[in-house]
């Protein structure tokens, strides 16, 4: 399937533009199908520098299957994406086709899984320095230096020398989180990070957020609980039926939700 | 003088060609090789090859001639050429002691014969003893048809006499087994004996073989050899 | 001459024998283990990220390869081709050569261990769970270092037994090596099994060095095997 | 079947066509009526050897490799020590010692030699059998070790919570989870028994490859049975490597990443 | 080590107490190290027939370890259980001493896990018929047919015939949940099960769990959204440091919480 020229239509999305702030990550017309199974219908998504986008939906709604293909985790069936204004090149059957560029752009966006996807065999420590060392070059010392003191933040310095299996799912999903930070990304797409977390820690996770932003970096993140989105996003977006129902500032889309579809989701809230 | 490399069987077969802890070759067939090669104005050299890979060696070229106690059958020929035999051992039947039985298709009737694969024994058993014996085993080598007999698990046992005097000889053949006496001749099976392999078409090589070992046994060299190694003549008749 | 004597070092003990046989049994098991390691890698990966015409000559070749007699592989080889080449070269005005034996030996063994080693590595390759793969290709690695840092150190713990058994049947099968006049242990066994008719003495003795010979890389691959596994858990009784 | 037809395979189907009429033409095939029975017999003698040895040794496999990978240290020892033997030391030397050491005792009993049994054990095969099916128990036993090792505890303990009896959880989930993991294995260690066999005709038990050698020493004939007997054994190893895939190709496909 | 005898300390807990419910799941001077860490350190609680207990807490407090200590997936320390009057027999180590006894227990227990744990070589359907069909001799028209109605239920109908490999995050969550309801269990071990749902489907789980409660059935549910523990529960368990920090009703622990460590945690939820 070749990508069809970027519809605009009014599902279209520009997450709050102010002017100067450059665009990081845009999404144009992204479907995905597994086999019969069409889960993404063509959606639209821009990211600009210090935005904080939360996707929020229904389960199985396409929000991880859209997460995926922004890095090509996931081989879009049609659309394009395009990040820090560099379209990633595809190829007629929509793989990509310079593998370099979509190594670097992926070691521009860190990734949070909603399984967390550990690495089973290396220590919480060495799952963090593991991509600073081996594929960027920090020297070893200083990425254990930043390593521990991410470590610290999230409240597992003294889990470092632990495997993933040894440790309880909270525990995972901060070393994940972690992971992702460590490699100083430019954006970052979180996969419902606080999915495990006590309330403290998810109180924890929307500080590192609010201070990731305040550096300009970009994130998109999915996420079930709408106080926490509430509280973290800039721009809130709502997927459902595999196209964006409805977007814009969280103070609008909790507050005087538009369609039905959206008003009976945020119902059951509360 | 033609320099020509006589292929030997790698697999040890005493007293014809076997290894010493040392590594050098020695045995009867050796010294044969030795001393045709002489008679035949033949520059020999031994190249030891594996069984399995003594006639594509041949076929080849890496090497000449097969010196390595080859019998001398019609199928064969169709293969390779060979020269005159230069030994041929009588064969007998061995069974265990007490037990009545003759060498021949009567006096087998019922019995388990074994015999090592693809040798001329094994035609022979095939065409006589395996219509009325009960049956026939066929072994990979002649020491484990010996085991067997041993054993119990079959009753007789056809070979050449050399490998079976041998056998005769250990305490355990000794105690178990005797000659039951040797088969009815078959020239067309038993006859041929062992004759040097060479590759088809080579009339020259194939004359200076046949000259070589008329030369040895009408000189007597044939029989100083063998005599250091046999009680009695092994050229056959 | 009791058993002990036919075992001497010395002549007329056959113990040097036996052990040059062992050291040659295993440079050519070490180099044949070792071509089939990555032949078995490369077979593997074509298996299951190759294009289809790929995979297809994958598929033939870990079926014909494995299907067909390694004596066949190696008189076709170190005969048929030798013969080959060298009516060529002669038809041209040329020497004729010798491909070397052992060589031929370690190529067709290596070639062989590739084609079992390719379907070990597939099983363990695909029980690699995606998560791990896609964490590492998520954060840009580029594949190759994804292979050796991420994927095979996962996939280790299970390829291990599998591989330890390729290794074993290796040492084993250079006998093989034989049909091309090379002496190794086995060889070197019936060899003095025959001249001295103590079949059992040797076949016990090169039965004990093999033994030994198990124990000790058995030792070596549960050490690997350990340190592959790590961050398992174990599975207590069922 | 429009699978089969795509460009390559039909490419590669000619030049095995081409080999195949090549060999048929210009080599040697006259002794092929004469020892074609027995050719018969020997195929036939392979497969149940193959067939028996397998299933037999598998049944036993299974249960070495879990006493290894779960077992209590009074299971898991003997496993370990027969394992490391059997893979230790070349089947060769296992099959003479079972028909030679052991085979060898039973006629020193009179009342062995008198009994309904000894007519199968004088004869080969039963040791034969006995010996393949040991190696293969032996080498599949440390395979199933590691593949039980690697099943995720989580599989395991979602089992046991639901209160599942032991042998089920076994035979229900532990069991297929293990083989499915190490299914290319086993296929190329079935390939490997099938290669195995051949030893057996040291003990007289004459199959296909004890034929094809037959005629090899009887002929001289030196590449035409060894052909014969490849295409035998691909042909055999080709329906190994079809079942393999079968079962594979049942439950899920392993999710490949991107 | 041998359990110590049961201590009645100020941490002692008995869910309320309305006299005549029986009680169904006792657990009394629970220990539980990993090696040299200690993470329980004598835990006491009694859920009565229809409780629906909440147990709350901090990443890493131990609450998974508690619940899967209680059907003895992890083997105390130290310290007994007793599910509906029954003593689990313990050798001096620990360990269950009679298996059939165990297995009996546990299926009268049914568990959901944090992580799914899905059986991945079997369909979402083959998941829920395997223990009713296998182990309790349901007929397999019957058991299927259950499975379907509860699949129904939490909205996976068409996706009966799919590997949990190829579903979503919450897809997961909700087999898992019905897997474990498929046995028809007297009391429920929930490891915060609604994870990695929506808001929407997190109103449905607590109608199931209310369903439950109202048939007698008694819940322990781990939970991190405390919205969800006060809505559902009849009683709420504060686990911190390997202990019983605190327990009551819904309203008082929410509403007027004792211990600073509580008032503490309690407080990020705003
Ligand atoms: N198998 C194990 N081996 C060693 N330590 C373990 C093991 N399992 C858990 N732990 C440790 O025990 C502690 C309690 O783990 P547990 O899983 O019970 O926490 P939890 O309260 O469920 O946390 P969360 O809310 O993050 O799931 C953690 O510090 C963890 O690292
Ligand atoms: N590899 C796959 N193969 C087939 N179907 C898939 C695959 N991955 C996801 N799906 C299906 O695609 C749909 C969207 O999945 P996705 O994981 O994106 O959902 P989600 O919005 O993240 O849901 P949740 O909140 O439950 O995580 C689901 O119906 C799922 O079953
Ligand atoms: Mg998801
Ligand atoms: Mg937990």
């Amino acid at each position: 399937m070749a990508a069809p020229a970027a519809e605009t239509g009014p599902q279209t999305a520009s997450a709050t533009a102010p002017g100067a702030a450059r665009e990081a990550i845009r999404v144009e017309g992204l479907h995905k199908s597994f086999g019969p199974h069409h889960v993404l219908k063509g959606v639209d998504l821009t990211a600009h520098e210090g935005d904080v986008i939360a996707v929020i939906g229904g389960s199985g709604s396409g929000k991880s299957t859209m997460l995926r293909c922004i890095n090509f985790l996931e081989t879009p069936s049609a659309g394009r994406v395009v990040i820090a204004g560099e379209e990633v090149r595809q190829r007629a059957d929509g793989t990509c086709a310079d593998r370099k560029q979509i190594e670097r752009i992926r070691r521009s966006l860190g990734m949070v899984f909603q399984s967390f996807n550990l690495w089973t065999h290396k220590t919480v420590l060495e799952n963090l320095i593991e991509v600073p060392v081996h594929v960027m070059g920090v020297p070893k010392a200083e990425a254990v230096e930043r390593a521990m003191a991410l470590l610290a933040r999230v409240g597992l310095a003294e889990k470092a020398g632990a495997y993933p299996a040894f440790m309880s799912g909270g525990q995972q999903q901060r070393a994940a989180i972690a992971r992702a930070l460590c490699m100083e990304p430019k954006a970052m797409l979180f996969d419902e990070p606080t999915s495990a977390l006590d309330p403290e820690l998810v109180g924890e996770v929307l500080a590192v957020i609010r201070a990731l932003a305040a550096e300009g970096r970009t994130m998109i993140l999915v996420t079930h609980e709408m106080k926490f989105a509430r509280e973290v996003a800039s721009h809130v977006v709502f997927l459902a039926d595999g196209l964006v129902e409805e977007q814009g500032p969280p103070e609008r889309l909790f507050g005087a939700p538009q369609s039905p579809r959206l008003q009976q989701f945020l119902r059951s809230v509360g | 003088q033609t320099a020509v490399k006589v292929g030997i069987a790698a697999e040890a077969y005493p007293p014809f060609a076997s290894q010493d802890a040392s590594g050098a070759w020695v045995g009867w067939e050796v010294e044969m090789i030795g001393a045709i090669c002489a008679a035949a104005e033949l520059t020999c050299e031994i190249v030891p090859v594996a069984w399995d890979g003594i006639i594509p060696s041949l076929t080849a070229g890496q090497i000449d001639a097969i010196m390595a106690s080859m019998s001398i059958t019609e199928e064969r020929m169709q293969t390779i050429d060979f020269s005159d035999k230069y030994y041929n051992t009588p064969t007998v039947v061995v069974g265990a002691k007490g037990v009545e039985m003759a060498p021949t298709p009567e006096g087998l009737a019922g019995k388990i014969v074994g015999v090592q694969v693809s040798t001329v024994h094994q035609a022979y058993v095939e065409k006589y003893f395996a219509p009325t014996a009960a049956e026939v085993k066929t072994y990979q080598t002649q020491d484990e048809a010996n085991q067997d007999l041993v054993a119990g698990r079959i009753d007789a046992i056809q070979a050449d006499s050399i490998a079976l005097d041998a056998f005769l000889a250990t305490p355990e053949g000794a105690a178990c087994c005797e000659v039951k006496g040797a088969v009815a001749d078959d020239p067309a099976i038993l006859g041929l004996g062992v004759g040097v392999g060479l590759r088809k078409g080579e009339e020259d090589l194939k004359a200076a073989f046949n000259k070589g070992i008329a030369a040895v046994l009408a000189d007597g060299t044939y029989d100083k050899i063998t005599a250091g190694y046999f009680a009695s003549s092994i050229y056959g008749n | 001459m009791g058993p002990l004597d036919l075992l001497a070092l010395s002549p007329p003990g056959w113990g040097a024998t036996l052990l040059a046989g062992l050291w040659n049994s295993l440079l050519i098991a070490v180099g044949a283990f070792s071509l089939g390691l990555v032949l078995g890698g490369l077979g593997a990966w074509g298996k299951i990220h190759g294009g289809p015409v790929t995979r297809d000559l994958l598929a033939m070749y870990t079926t014909i390869v494995r299907a067909v007699p390694e004596l066949i592989l190696i008189l076709i080889l170190y005969f048929g081709v030798t013969d080959l080449v060298n009516q060529v070269l002669i038809a041209f005005g040329h020497e004729r050569i010798q491909i070397s034996g052992v060589a031929a030996g370690i190529t067709v063994l290596g070639v062989v261990q590739g084609a079992y080693a390719t379907e070990v590595l597939r099983g363990a390759l695909l029980a690699v769970p995606p998560g791990q793969v896609e964490a590492a290709r998520a954060m840009g690695m580029p594949p190759l270092l994804m292979a050796r840092r991420i994927i095979f150190p996962a996939m280790l713990g299970l390829a291990m037994p599998g591989l330890s058994n390729l290794w074993l049947i290796a040492t084993k099968d250079t006998a093989l090596l034989a049909v091309v006049g090379f002496g190794e242990l086995t060889f070197a066994t019936r060899q003095a099994a025959a001249s001295t008719k103590a079949f059992f003495t040797f076949f016990i003795a090169a039965g004990v060095i093999y033994l030994i010979l198990t124990l000790l890389s058995g030792w070596v691959f549960a050490r690997i095997e350990a340190w592959a596994r790590r961050g398992e858990p174990r599975n207590a009784g069922g | 079947m429009r699978a089969w037809l795509q460009p390559h395979r039909i490419a590669l189907g000619l030049i095995g066509l081409g080999l195949v009429i090549w060999c048929a033409t210009t080599m040697r095939w006259d002794w092929l009526p004469k020892y074609a029975p027995m050719m018969a017999e020997g195929i036939w003698r392979t497969i149940w050897l193959l067939v028996l040895s397998s299933v037999l040794g598998m049944a036993l496999a299974v249960p070495l490799g879990l006493a290894q990978a779960a077992g209590p240290w009074y299971l898991a020892a003997p496993a370990r020590v027969f394992c490391t033997v059997i893979r230790g030391t070349p089947l060769l030397l296992q099959i003479w010692l079972f028909y030679y050491g052991l085979g060898s005792l039973f006629p020193q009993f009179p009342w062995i030699r008198q009994s309904d049994l000894w007519p199968i054990l004088r004869q080969a095969w039963p040791y034969a059998l006995l010996a393949l099916t040991l190696s293969f128990a032996g080498y599949e036993g440390e395979v199933m070790r590691g593949a039980f090792k690697s099943v995720p505890r989580g599989q395991l303990e979602a089992a046991r919570a639901m209160g599942m009896p032991r042998h089920l959880i076994l035979w229900r989930i532990w069991l297929p989870q293990a083989v499915r993991a190490v299914l290319p294995t086993l296929g190329g260690e079935t390939v490997l028994q099938m290669k195995a066999t051949p030893l057996v005709a040291t003990i007289t038990v004459v199959e296909i490859y004890a034929v094809a050698s037959r005629v090899r020493q009887d002929t001289f004939i030196v590449y035409e049975p060894l052909l014969l007997l490849a295409l035998v054994y691909m042909l055999l190893a080709g329906a190994i490597v079809l079942l393999f895939r079968q079962i594979e190709t049942r439950g899920p496909q392993v999710r490949r990443p991107g």
